[in-house]
């Protein structure tokens, strides 16, 4: 039990120490990476097969026990969530590596596979974070690795977006530790579920104050409207993988981060007016900027943003059903950002840039790159029977559920929101997809399959089919989907299996 | 039981106040000294949590009321952390310079052209 | 290429210029004295060169000294890791960066990758055991010189947080440092605008 | 092939889809040749496996219809003919009142099950869907020509298609109705922009989609409204056990109902169908005449029995009902282009059938199932008359045809008899469905909306019915008559597999109306739900002489007459005053959201990084700080006290520090030479090491003067290369603001701390570690806790470090072609260009049209020809290309930075695969991301992107401009 929950973040920096080793032998390098991922992917499974039935794993790292050591956790939230991720990575990871065989990339992989490495304990130490300093420093090691990845390749565009980047993510660490320090200050203790009791017998308001403190923290890593500016003006200039990467897991983690301060820390308290208010900016902006976008992987930013809003909305909404349907929400987002940015990654490829202004006809030009657009898209916009429907209906039903204006305004908000991301998505499907192709788009194909570097483009093109499929899976095993996601809102809501598993099982 | 000494309240005010105003700047150059100061403040609060001034951590050297080890564990890891991306950011500081002979943080380009758009659209 | 030599000779291309020093130029190892050296600030200093030569044993054996007795008196892996990165900071300054890379004992890449599976090793090793991450074990034993000596593995944890942080300096100070002079360096040989000696803190 | 996929398909995919709970009979046992003849037998589960059947042959399609052209059309028709026969097959069962039911589990804790159960009003739709679907599949195989563009993919989703609309009218779950019915609206988006290179196509595909998908979403939230309400997802649970009222019952039933609107195309969201008649005919007859258009009318009737008695819902089916009815048959008359008439007459059609659906009485419910039949038959044969005519001659204009009748009578006598059923003639089954429907309105002969009511739909009725008579006329005559103002086109004699799927499909539509018996136990299946009306009414063709027969006199003489005076009606309706087009509202809600989505997007988007923290600095002091203020005044939050626990300092020694930090601090922020700051930097980092001296902390003193003096001196490296002064903004209300917003943002912070840990309660748990120090062996509780306590913490931060000496490293140590510095001139200069002229325009507010023609010289000519209503197909491509390959035009470098996304020509992105060793650093193709280089396209500001919308008057998407021929002048 105790590897089970380590190895996720132990075993990538392991990997990360060998790969920095080992950077004059690609081959080799490449190989410690997948390793790597395979097991952290082997290792989350089985974490989640364990928890599935609502069990909350613990490890006390040093065996110390819970307030004085810091406590590694896994409920079926972080477990799923885990897993989801951990496959994306993999997916991703392979992905890059096609790109590398076929030269196809500026990234320096001698560097990438080290840090993409070290994103990995990142992520992961975040999600099984016990410990609120440790999730502090889970994310310290995310972003970290993050500004190392927005920055490969590093041109004008990119350093210029990696200083908005860097900066807005410094802010938020900073006052991360702010809030940390207001935390101990409050409770006298840094441990997740020390702090859910002790905040019990703290003052109503200052709680509130904190409440709404992480709230901006966490926001702005989540890119909640009106902190979400830094997030279109860098993801999608970092090269691809990073942007898939990134859109994929960063944002999430932030979201996940979010859920547990607001159910385990702040659950007693209701902030769900200020939340629903946020997800309902944070939906319609973000599409609203999506919509007038003229390049594809700006537009695929700002859909994220708003789409984040979603996930917010079920969080204000507050109930059993709410949370699970964020839980779905946000495993399908997490798989289908991926997916998109991939693709985003593969036009690039074909046509040399991601500007609609000057893309058409890319179904002539590549069938099987069209199908890979549209079924993430369509998944994307809700369209059924992809996952997105799946999440949306379970977020709608907890919102009908519940009731109130102010929830069936954000309701409406999220219909508007997913008729217009369907708007953006079929402006970019109508004006890059269909038509003519661009004479220069076709010979760029002629080039490319002439080119030696087809065998990596055939790599990078099957391993965004394999995250196709991924997306269609989720869809496909939405019943065991959303049973696991009704437990873990079960414990979300409740939360004293939670403290219980943390603090009351004495020592071992 | 009691709160922190106010002095060291008001010298968080102005540390984080500071490092604010210099966060703010276009300069690049003072968005590192304001991450900086930000740090020295988050650093100060984190002792701030410790009320008392007391003897330090050292079981050996003294007897009585010890500070609050944790805080400083806390402080001390968040020192390296903020050391280390400084580096991070002044290569990246070093490098915006590089490309622009000066170290102001430019605006996004897409956002001013899409900014742009808007206009005719107004005026009509 | 974010190796360290990669920043120390002048790149490819410059080497057979007349005037330049050849591609893989190299600080002497051996001499107390290199002639050609140049500081990275002010003009050159022949009393700070060897000063600095003296004392960089002693500041790395006072930064071990920090590192093993942190346990128990103000120091720890930290502190050690930021003394030792000292004495080469200080070398840098006082002879260049040809003087630097004469001086640390590996590239800054590998000091952090070692580092990194010092540390990293040391906290899943308990796993193997089916313990928790990071379990500290320590074993006591007399030795005929020392008497009883400690061993714990959160020294060999510490020595990864030196290491790691020695590295981190290295890396910085060769990054920000050597390869900004270096390309100053390339600059003026280029008949370029600017020279480097604007004042100069430490 | 074909006899693999037949033998081997129908078992696997039920076998796949074998439920979790099962309804019907026991499964089949196991092996798979064995299982055959009981899956046969085992009716519950054929329907899913025919369901999987469409999807199976739908992926081959796409090689096969390459190697086999239309032909494999013929393949592609086995899926529909499987379910019509399986249909026919459970017939006698159904109609008897035993629903066939399946079930197959999906996401239950949801709700969302794919649950089947077909009845009579399932069964006349899968008559449709199938029947009719199978018919249009084999004449595909003579329409399309071998080799034509995407034909595969057409196949293939139209399979797919066929597949979604049986799930639309099998299934028994109101979320699995939506998926289907979702799919039904993507797989039409697909085949509406079949071809997608013409503008118009891909404007009315993407129109119909939102159209649709939109009132979609809509029904939707009514669905999870009705569920919740229900308790239940099941729809034939929520006819049977309607929830009570209540105001959002009410809502629900407004969404559901827009859905259905949406869908089948009623006043005012018809736009969309007579647009999407770019569409090939073959497609146009079975989406828009026999099946998706259905899907409404379909879930009209569904609901009915259990809603119609809400007034609400009467009023708004029978008013839009009506009104669709009248408009698509007003509009109908007026058109030239005989697929249009057809379209329009859809659109009528279908209001009528929403009306019948709607009622809510038996006898109209009767009359919904005939009339179902009966526009599937007798619209999808002249549909596809008119795809032969068009097939054939090359037109499908009135006023540019003559003399079919003589040349086509095979056809001619078809499509006669087909118009004469649209017409409500006997003995077709058009006469038997009208009469019903007559009948349901008659006053006094129903309860439901009363004799008040009833009078007005009768007379409603009466009227729309002259106008389909009139249209239906029209529609012959325009076809097959001779013309004398027309000269005769050429024409090839159509094949007899070509002609046989509208003789076909008409002689249904003349034997259902012979032997209306056979339809009759359907409608009376499907008419036995509803809420009764006074007498048993059976569909017949003579039912003695009625008022409904002496309507049906009247119609035909008053149609007749419109017919004749067919010049007059269309200067009436000439005259008429143009009503606002509810396409032109469409656009203007396009329009509106872009324009609202760009302003939006650019006052809250500025790409300034001080302003992105200086709003979220403003969030903190709203949401946490504003919540502290309100605390602090209402008394909820207490204040340490002055004699308790207040205290101003701990020793005076601190005061002192404190001071120089304070000092030092404020003045690092006024310094504005880069080394005095810096060295005050350092002054401040050794106070603050004071300060923790001073408190207890000698680790956290020792480390940080450490750290503070390695930060100085790189600090140093940095800072020597940059400028000696730090810009300064000019003082004015914006700094004042920031000054501002800082001082609040951190006296928040610090009130905070203060008030926070003055308030605590429980003791730290810090003791814990004192009391185990020992434990772990050690004095230095602080280094303790870092190495051993805490240790994770520790790791993830040496983590951080390494990871951070990579990324300067990588950041700094690059190749040399890697560097920025060396980017060839033509992307700095790009983007300087761009710089500059995005400053220009930024500067000169007072005419910024002005300022944006200037920078953009090389523009001004395209914008106006892509703008304008001239954005038919090629023109707009002609302008793009042209655009794209005039680099060596004015602005000619920008230009081709645009287009060839970089020097490398269109290189692919992120390194240039051709790119290998050649010198040239710029990653410029993998960074056509920059927006840098490229100004906008002319023609493309987003204001008309996706779906332009430009005056609707003008647009030829406006099927109305067709009318400018005026009534084809015999």
């Amino acid at each position: 039990m105790n590897a089970l929950l380590a190895i996720p973040f132990v075993v990538p920096l392991l990997g990360a120490a060998l790969a920095l080793l080992l950077r004059r032998h690609r081959r080799v390098q490449a190989g410690v990476a997948v390793a790597t991922l395979a097991v952290v992917v082997a290792d989350t499974a089985l974490l989640l097969a364990a928890t599935a039935d609502g069990t909350v794993l613990t490890s006390q790292a040093g065996d110390w026990e819970a307030p004085l050591g810091i406590t590694i956790v896994a409920d079926p939230l972080a477990a799923l969530l885990l897993a989801v991720s951990s496959v994306v990575l993999l997916v991703v990871q392979l992905y890059a590596i096609g790109q590398d065989i076929g030269g196809l990339s500026r990234a320096m992989p001698q560097v990438f596979h080290p840090i993409y490495l070290v994103l990995t304990a990142g992520v992961c130490l975040s999600f099984l974070a016990g410990d609120l300093f440790n999730l502090f420093v889970g994310f310290e090691i995310m972003l970290t690795a993050s500004y190392a990845l927005i920055t490969q390749a590093p041109t004008r565009a990119r350093v210029r977006a990696s200083m908005i980047y860097t900066v807005v993510s410094l802010t938020s660490s900073i006052l991360f530790l702010t809030g940390i320090a207001l935390v101990y200050g409050l409770t006298g203790t840094v441990n997740l579920a020390d702090i859910a009791v002790k905040l019990g017998s703290a003052p109503a308001e200052l709680r509130m104050v904190l409440a709404l403190l992480f709230l901006v923290v966490f926001g702005i890593k989540s890119a909640i409207v009106p902190m979400h500016f830094w997030l279109p003006d860098s993801y999608p200039v970092a090269i691809t993988r990073i942007s898939a990467i990134f859109a994929a897991l960063l944002t999430k983690v932030a979201v996940y981060a979010i859920i547990r301060s607001q159910t385990l820390l702040f659950g007693r308290d209701d902030i769900s007016t200020v939340l629903l208010c946020v997800a309902i900016a944070t939906m319609l902006v973000g599409i609203f900027g999506a919509l007038v976008q003229d390049d594809i992987n700006r537009l695929m930013s700002f859909a994220l943003v708003s789409h984040i809003g979603f996930m917010i909305f079920g969080l204000g909404v507050n109930s059993v059903a709410a949370l699970a349907g964020v839980v779905i929400y946000l495993v399908h987002h997490i798989v289908v950002q991926a997916n998109l940015f991939l693709v985003n990654g593969l036009i690039r490829q074909y046509v040399g840039h991601s500007s609609l202004r000057s893309m058409r006809g890319l179904t002539t030009v590549s069938p099987v790159l069209a199908l890979y657009f549209f079924l993430p898209a369509m998944s994307l916009a809700g369209i059924p029977p992809l996952s997105g429907f799946v999440a949306k209906v379970a977020l709608f039903q907890a919102g009908v559920g519940t009731g109130g204006w102010l929830v069936y305004t954000a309701l409406a908000a999220g219909v508007v929101t997913s008729l217009l991301t369907l708007m953006a998505i079929f402006r970019v499907w109508a004006r890059g997809f269909w038509g003519t192709p661009m004479p220069d788009m076709v010979e760029a194909r002629e080039r490319l399959k002439r080119g030696s570097h087809l065998g990596g483009l055939k790599f990078m093109a099957v391993m965004t089919g394999v995250m196709v499929v991924f997306g269609v899976a989720i869809a496909v095993c939405a019943g065991p989907l959303s049973e696991v996601a009704f437990t873990a809102a079960h414990g979300l809501m409740n939360g004293s299996a939670y403290i219980e598993a943390v603090l009351g099982s004495d020592t071992r | 039981m009691s709160a922190p000494g106010f002095t060291l309240v008001v010298v968080a005010a102005v540390l984080y106040s500071s490092g604010f105003y210099l966060l703010l700047q276009r300069s690049l150059m003072r968005v590192v000294f304001g991450i900086l100061v930000l740090g020295h403040a988050a650093n100060v609060s984190l002792m701030l949590t410790d009320r008392a001034i007391t003897l330090p951590p050292l079981l050996t050297e003294h007897e009585g009321p010890l500070s609050d080890p944790l805080p400083q564990a806390m402080a001390l890891t968040a020192i390296v952390i903020t050391f280390g991306v400084t580096t991070f950011l002044l290569a990246l500081a070093y490098r915006v310079w590089l490309g622009d002979e000066n170290d102001e943080v430019p605006a996004d380009l897409e956002d001013r052209r899409i900014g742009r758009l808007a206009e005719p659209e107004d005026s009509a | 290429m974010a190796d360290l030599e990669s920043a120390y000779p002048v790149p490819a291309g410059r080497a057979d210029r007349p005037g330049g020093p050849p591609e893989d130029w190299e600080a002497p190892r051996e001499r107390w004295l290199s002639t050609a050296v140049r500081p990275a600030f002010g003009p050159r200093s022949v009393l700070l060169e060897v000063a600095t030569r003296l004392l960089t044993p002693a500041i790395l054996t006072f930064s071990v000294f920090l590192l093993v007795s942190g346990h128990d008196r103000p120091g720890g892996g930290f502190a050690g890791g930021l003394v030792a990165s000292m004495a080469y900071v200080l070398r840098y300054i006082a002879g260049g960066r040809h003087e630097l890379a004469a001086g640390i004992p590996m590239q800054p890449n590998r000091l952090l990758a070692l580092g990194l599976l010092l540390a990293g090793g040391t906290a899943s090793a308990p796993l193997l055991f089916g313990r928790p991450v990071l379990e500290v074990v320590s074993y006591t034993a007399v030795l005929p010189l020392f008497g009883k000596v400690k061993f714990a593995s959160y020294l060999l944890f510490e020595s990864g947080v030196f290491l790691i942080v020695v590295g981190l300096v290295l890396s910085v100070v060769a990054a920000l440092g050597a390869r900004m002079e270096a390309e100053e360096y390339e600059a003026r040989e280029r008949g370029g605008a600017w020279g480097p000696e604007e004042g100069g803190a430490a | 092939m074909r006899a693999a996929t037949l033998e081997g398909t129908p078992s696997r995919p039920a076998d796949l889809l074998r439920p979790a709970r099962r309804t019907g009979t026991a499964p089949p046992p196991g092996g798979r040749c064995a299982s055959v003849l009981p899956m046969m037998i085992d009716v519950p589960m054929l329907l899913p496996a025919i369901l999987a059947l469409h999807a199976v042959v739908a992926v081959p399609l796409p090689p096969l219809v390459r190697r086999l052209g239309p032909r494999a059309f013929l393949l592609a028709g086995v899926p529909p003919a499987v379910s019509a026969v399986w249909a026919l097959a459970q017939a006698p069962a159904i109609v008897a009142g035993r629903a066939a039911t399946a079930e197959v589990a999906w996401a239950p804790a949801l709700g969302i099950g794919l649950n089947f159960r077909v009845d009579a009003l399932s069964l006349a739709m899968i008559v449709l869907v199938s029947g009719i679907g199978a018919v249009i599949f084999c004449y595909c195989a003579a329409y399309f020509h071998h080799g034509e563009r995407g034909l595969g993919r057409l196949a293939a989703v139209l399979v797919l298609f066929s597949g979604a609309m049986l799930g639309v009218v099998t299934t028994d779950n109101l979320f699995a109705l939506y998926v289907f019915w979702e799919l039904t609206s993507v797989t039409s988006f697909l085949l509406v922009g079949h071809d997608d290179r013409k503008e118009q196509a891909r404007r009315a595909a993407t129109q119909a989609l939102v159209t649709t998908a939109g009132t979609g979403l809509l029904m939707l939230i009514g669905f999870v409204m009705l569920g919740h309400a229900a308790g239940d997802y099941s729809i034939s649970g929520l006819v049977a056990d309607p929830p009570d009222g209540g105001p959002w019952l009410t809502v629900a039933l407004v969404l559901v109902l827009a859905g259905a609107f949406g869908k089948s195309a009623q006043v005012p969201l018809h736009f969309w169908l007579p647009g999407a008649m770019v569409a090939p005919t073959p497609v146009s007859a079975y989406l828009h005449a026999a099946a998706m258009v259905k899907g409404g009318v379909y879930l009209v009737a569904r609901l009915a029995p259990g809603f119609a008695d809400a007034d609400l819902w009467r009023w708004l089916v029978l008013g839009f009902g009506l009104a669709t009815m009248l408009v698509g048959g007003w509009r109908a008359l007026r058109q030239d282009d005989l697929k249009l008439l057809l379209a329009y007459g859809t659109v009528s059609q279908l209001g009528f059938l929403v009306l019948l659906g709607g009622a809510g009485t038996q006898v109209a419910g009767v009359a919904m199932i005939a009339m179902l039949l009966a526009h599937g038959f007798f619209k999808s044969a002249l549909f596809l008359t008119v795809g032969i005519i068009d097939h054939q001659t090359g037109t499908r204009s009135i006023s540019r045809l003559t003399g079919l009748g003589r040349r086509m009578p095979v056809l001619a006598v078809a499509a006669t008899l087909a118009a004469a059923s649209m017409a409500g003639l006997p003995p077709l089954v058009g006469f038997v469905g009208k009469e019903a429907a007559l009948e349901a309105f008659v006053p006094g002969a129903a309860p439901a909306p009363g004799p008040e009511g009833s009078a007005v739909m009768l007379t409603g009725l009466v009227l729309g019915s002259i106008l389909t008579f009139a249209y239906s006329a029209r529609f012959v005559w325009g076809a097959f008559a001779d013309k004398s103002t027309v000269s005769e086109r050429g024409f090839r004699r159509p094949s007899a597999a070509f002609v046989a799927a509208p003789v076909a499909l008409t002689a249904v539509s003349l034997g259902l109306g012979l032997a209306p018996a056979l339809a009759d136990p359907l409608a009376q299946g499907y008419a036995h739900d509803l809420p009764a009306g006074h007498h048993a009414y059976h569909l017949s063709l003579w039912h003695g002489i009625t008022l409904p027969l002496l309507l049906t006199g009247l119609v035909i003489a008053a149609g007749a007459l419109m017919f004749v005076r067919r010049r007059a009606v269309s200067r009436l309706q000439n005259r008429m005053p143009r009503w606002p087009d509810a396409e032109y509202g469409y656009h203007l809600f396009v329009h509106g959201v872009y324009s609202v989505a760009l302003s939006v997007t650019r006052r809250t988007q500025s790409g300034s990084l001080p302003v992105y923290l200086g709003i979220i600095l403003a969030t903190m002091l709203l949401l946490p700080g504003a919540r502290l203020a309100a605390g602090l005044i209402t008394g909820e939050i207490a204040v340490p006290g002055v004699q308790g626990a207040f205290r101003l300092w701990d020793s005076p020694l601190e005061l002192l520090v404190a001071a120089v930090v304070v000092v030092t601090t404020i003045a690092t922020v006024r310094e504005h030479r880069r080394f005095p700051a810096l060295i005050l930097l350092s002054v401040l980092g050794f106070g603050i090491a004071g300060l923790f001296v001073l408190h207890g902390a000698p680790d956290l003193a020792l480390t940080l003067v450490l750290v503070e003096t390695l930060t100085t001196i790189i600090l140093v490296f940095v800072l020597r290369r940059l400028p000696t002064t730090f810009s300064v903004r000019p003082n004015g209300w914006a700094k004042r603001l920031t000054v501002l917003l800082c001082a609040a943002a951190g006296t928040f912070i610090a009130l905070a701390l203060w008030l926070m840990t003055a308030a605590r309660t429980d003791a730290p748990i810090s003791q814990g570690y004192t009391e185990r120090a020992d434990e772990a062996g050690g004095d230095n509780l602080v280094n303790i806790i870092l190495a051993d306590f805490r240790a994770l913490d520790t790791l993830g931060e040496i983590v951080v470090l390494a990871t951070a000496a990579v990324a300067v490293a990588s950041l700094v140590l690059l190749n040399r072609r890697n560097r920025v510095v060396d980017e060839p001139a033509a992307e700095v200069a790009v983007e300087a260009e761009e710089e500059a002229r995005l400053s220009a325009a930024a500067e000169e507010h007072a005419d910024s049209v002005a300022a944006h023609a200037a920078a953009e010289p090389a523009l001004g000519q395209g914008q106006a020809p892509a703008r304008g209503a001239g954005a038919e197909a090629g023109e707009a491509e002609m302008t793009v290309r042209g655009t794209a390959a005039g680099p060596e035009g004015a602005g000619g470098e920008s230009r081709a930075e645009a287009v060839g996304g970089g020097p490398g020509g269109g290189e692919p992105a992120e390194g240039g695969p051709a790119g290998g060793p050649r010198p040239r650093p710029a990653d410029a193709p993998g960074d056509a991301a920059d927006p840098g280089p490229a100004p906008p396209d002319p023609g493309d500001t987003p204001a008309d992107s996706a779906d332009p919308p430009p005056d609707p008057r003008e647009t030829p998407a406006d099927p109305d401009d067709h009318e400018g021929s005026d009534d084809g002048r015999p």
